[in-house]
């Protein structure tokens, strides 16, 4: 199966530097303290916020900080495989190592004794669900006003018909010969989150790393844009909120 | 959501604006919310409908799989539906399996779908006795501000109605659309200091003493009931929502028709 | 299959709105806070309270007033088709629509931050048993002491060769056309369960209902009867018990 | 059990008896308490008993089932036994999965049963390989007053004695009496303050160090042991223990046979 | 299948009373309390004591004393047909046996509160492995200082080929009839753990009693000697340990 | 592992050591602890090897079973990795099934040898479609003190390198070695205030910002790499564990080659 033809060009028309269209919008939920939701290529992902709240079961409480708690989640017909509802091993993986990448951009010592519970859901899956869910997580953080370093970034490179190529779909994950997804911090370029699978050399790596920093520097823009257009919004719709304010406090 | 406690100041204000005749959003009584259906929201699903019912917004998706048959109904499809709140979605609701929350939830959608036999379970026998289609309805809470049940299976109807049995994936011949065959539809109505509001909201099923959902077709017969919440019902209350509910159920269908 | 004959009667010789014979006993566990034993045509199920009790975990308890919690549960061997234990789907809605329904007449507010606990167990099961199940617990609350606003009769209606049929049997109810469990308050006629499955037109509706509300004032007063009888022995053996006093809370 | 305490006042009355040489409810140190057996009690099962033995209360029902066989008895019915605890029975029982207590209690009758080689599961096998019978106990506990061992074992063996195998129900000919070799009776003592005694009451347990079932044939031959508690015995009171499991096995067993 | 051939000897030539090599080795482990290592024919095993420490959750503490948990578990590879990970009704039965065998051994009023927990792991499976554990554990508990009456050693007795035979490997046990572990506290002679499944009559009880009382006296020293061994070595290391201490109470 | 605690006596005395380049136990930064390898430990196994990495100890055992294969590789056997984290090895790890540092640990082992292809998985195939090998690898932790990646990793290819598939026990031919086509080797780092330190205690993993794991093959190709703890690294760092994690890699392959 050839997955970049003669032209550089992959099966979707895109060339190997080249991410899938992605579209992020902030505050899609209106029972959450924070949110957003992600269209990235075939994906279809959102991620809700609630916290710092009260930590449950106290005895996870720490003196010191804010526990910061992930579950990612694929719903049952986001695959063409029905997947049984429940956490499977992928996604115990993968809520642990969003946790701990989220945790770090977060001043957890602001908030001692509490918890920010990061809930994403993968709606409609085509390869990339990890980063595109990470990164519609650290928009719904913000959105819920969580104090943070920085936003958080997050894409896939991999290698195809031995090539690096950006951000696979699905059919070139499947067929391809590598995928290695990695999150930054754009301020300072710390990489936060980072996975291989599959067969690179070192000088193919150090390719895929730069591909993927390139990458996620055009993510956190649309990340920041996505924040602009809900903080704008917000402003005209603050009058009318006032009038029945709600919080989740009051739950 | 045994957790859940709302300020006192809340619940005076829709007791008082109840007195009053009037509800919190200015509604009338037998008024439902804002209503979006989309349907084909997700790809990866046979048939799928996002609802948005005021700010509740719930996402159910239809899967098809070839399987076995039960045995005391060989010859015919299987339906299976399950319902999940997920914590995304409210911060009463808790990870983990289907609480009773979630399995009454999906249970009422179901009786609904199998007793008003909206899906012709004959037309998804492929050997009988050995191989049937087998029809997953999943229900994702994704936004919860009330009336759960008309969400979702106002969702679930769509969601159906937009199915492609995908038969040639299967090596079973073409793809054709789920056999349909009605569409029934859901009206809830909840019990306040004797008022009956249809549609709640979350604030409004808080302060309810009693909650009913009514199924009906498009005879206006009763297909399914299930009360709900710890407080009770009049005869006459019943009966008035049963009548509600065949008016409403109308409206609704044209949502989906 | 015809479940109804030219003279119309039933299958087991009954007409269409006569019950099943039901026989009550009160009191017939020496563990438990208060106890049920009912026959139900072919239907043998027992019920227990436990409370107002210490309620575990403490999360769970209501400063204003008691936790009513149900469990309704069918033993491996009271199907044909033998049942695995532990709870079901269907068990787990029986359980919650029994409990919200026994909360109502319980004066809960006297207990605060206790837990008031009924089991009931289907030891043998041929259609009603929930009906059955929520009347049998009732008169075990009754036995337990509990003070309440009344008792609770329950019985299912259902249609049958298009005819409204009372308290149907199994084989009714598996080539019927409906059936519609209800629970009511005798002393005021309010509704506390009610759920229906199958096709009704209104007017049949109707007609169920009051067939329903005849049939709940016999079970109610078979219910008086069994407590009566429970407490005319019980005062024989007043003076024995007096002898070795033995309370829940001594466990 | 663990969070079951008893008050002080009643164990010194336990212990003030003993002394004396009597018991709380004036039995013998070797006396059962009354005992009755209700055989077919439910319909629904192959076999049935309900065995109230004092103020303990159990009911055992056998289901039988076809199914495959252990790869490693390829020609031999299957036993499968099960104990619940349910919470209707006592205020320390919990709903949920069996706990290490109702799993021990599953696993002395079932051991019972099978060392005695009571049922014969030649007889139980369809097909060598393919098919054979399986055989359920499933003990259920309704009021808890201790011995829960012996109470369950009679009514496992009364229920199975009993059981008729719904072989035509099954399309494998006509039912036929589950067959059974011998009846194997078990006899439970506990240890208080090195005193023995037979058939323990509730109160009689919480009080007792240690707990010893003896299972013995019709030849008073010991087919199965289980020392419980946390204590310890002497091999002197463990040889009285056999001793009198011998002799009132057989008085038991009178009334099954 | 013949299992004692006319000379009186079994498939691995040993005698009817006779024990396979045991070899017992305390404190093989770092990180636990306590710990030791017995390998016994073909059984390994190994045990850890964690403890006292404090008991959670804490509903279960007790006020009068130390709570004993065991946890005996077959790993997945002990057995020549894989075992799927986790607790099985056998373990659990023998996990609460062994808890009860432990605790009255061990002084439990010194540590109200705490729980002293004993995991015992069966690495490879021969028969007898329950047995096997429990020696462990008794060494393993005095290995962490624990205080107590005394060792538990521990012994299956068995019938084989009509004769009684102790300490049966696992084609004995299979084709044998009669199984009988025990335990007993070696100073008082008391019986901490017997079981018994197959068929015996009194007479071969008898007997096997016997038997077994003199193979615990055995096994007794060398759990006294695993531990003088160990004590002897830990006089030499403890100035060492001493530069660098670490207990289980800073983890 | 979220309850453990340090004590802040300990942390700064790694911290100012590491302030002078130095680690506690005097190793260089690029330095294993002493490993000793010790294959076939368990004979009920097909393959197992007990690897202690300093005070770090662990068991890996390999059981090979006939099954079907996945319906997407149906010429091919299947991998099936699994980690206990039995309480036995720690105070803080809790009996239970496998939590998510469990989890991490057999994905992340299970990927570094799927993804260097080691296993021959096509030589595994018995009938395509129907029957192939399984090979179930099981991980036990008996022994924490840190670095549990390398430690499991290297106790998987040593014990799968030992590995006789059973085939005359299963009736499918003589017995073969599992065919193994390289020896690939993971090596993990923890970042520490900046410094990078190979093969970290315990103690030291404690206190560290991030952890990076690189599986490399012979050619020093990575094969596989996990980045883990709430820490960052920089580019630079994870070219510097790339380096190493070659380097060291051929040190570590000669122990089991």
């Amino acid at each position: 199966m050839r997955l970049i033809d003669e032209n550089g060009l992959r099966i979707d028309g895109r060339k190997v530097d080249e991410l899938r269209p992605i579209r992020i919008e902030a505050g899609v939920l209106k029972r959450a303290d924070g949110s957003a939701y992600v269209e990235w290529g075939k994906n279809k992902v959102i991620a809700a916020v609630y916290g710092p709240r009260e930590c449950h079961p106290r005895h996870l409480q720490d003196p010191s900080k804010a526990l910061v708690q992930c579950r990612y989640n694929m719903i049952a017909f986001s695959v063409m495989e029905r997947k049984r509802p429940g956490p499977d091993r992928r996604s115990v993986e993968i809520s642990k190592i969003i946790a701990e990448a989220l945790e770090y951009v977060i001043f957890t010592e602001y908030f001692p004794r509490t918890s920010i519970d990061v809930y994403i859901e993968i709606l409609q899956a085509n390869a990339g669900t990890r980063c595109a869910g990470l990164t519609a997580a650290s928009v719904a953080l913000a959105d819920a006003g969580v104090p943070m370093k920085d936003l958080v970034p997050a894409v896939a490179v991999g290698k195809v018909d031995n090539q690096v190529v950006l951000d696979l779909t699905k059919e070139e994950d499947n067929h391809g010969q590598a995928d290695l997804p990695m999150a930054i911090i754009p301020r300072t370029g710390e990489v936060l989150l980072m996975q291989m699978d599959g067969h690179m050399t070192v000088e193919e790596f150090n390719k895929a790393i730069d591909l993927g920093y390139k990458a996620c520097e055009k993510i956190y823009q649309l990340q920041k844009d996505a924040l602009r257009r809900r903080y704008a919004v917000e402003e005209i719709e603050t009058f009318e909120e006032a009038q029945h304010p709600q919080t989740a406090m009051e739950e | 959501m045994a957790r859940s406690v709302m300020s006192e100041i809340k619940k005076d204000h829709i007791h008082r604006l109840l007195a009053r005749g009037k509800r919190v959003d200015g509604r009338n009584w037998d008024e439902f919310r804002e209503i979006t259906i989309q349907t084909n929201f997700t790809e990866t699903a046979e048939g799928s409908a996002r609802v948005k019912l005021g700010n509740t917004d719930v996402l159910v998706g239809v899967k098809m799989e070839t399987g076995i048959p039960f045995p005391d109904t060989p010859d015919k499809g299987v339906l299976a539906t399950n319902a999940e709140l997920i914590p995304l979605a409210s911060p009463t609701f808790e990870p983990g399996p289907p609480d009773e929350n979630a399995i009454e939830l999906a249970r009422v959608v179901d009786r609904g779908i199998r007793e008003s036999e909206m899906i012709d379970l004959d037309a998804l026998c492929i050997v009988p006795n050995e191989e049937v289609w087998i029809c997953f309805v999943d229900i994702y809470v994704l936004d919860y501000d009330g009336n759960l049940f008309d969400a979702s299976f106002l969702g679930a109807v769509a969601a159906l109605k937009s199915t492609i049995v995908p038969a040639s994936r299967y090596g079973k011949g073409e793809d054709f659309k789920l056999p349909i065959r009605c569409l029934p539809m859901s009206v809830t109505a909840v019990q306040i200091e004797n008022s009956i509001l249809v549609d709640p909201t979350l604030d409004e099923e808080k302060v309810a003493a009693a909650r009913l959902t009514v199924t009906t077709d498009e005879n206006g017969d009763i297909r399914a009931m299930q009360k709900g919440l710890k407080g009770s019902l009049t005869v006459d209350q019943i009966k008035k929502i049963i009548e509600t509910s065949q008016r409403l159920g109308k409206e609704l269908r044209k949502l989906v028709g």
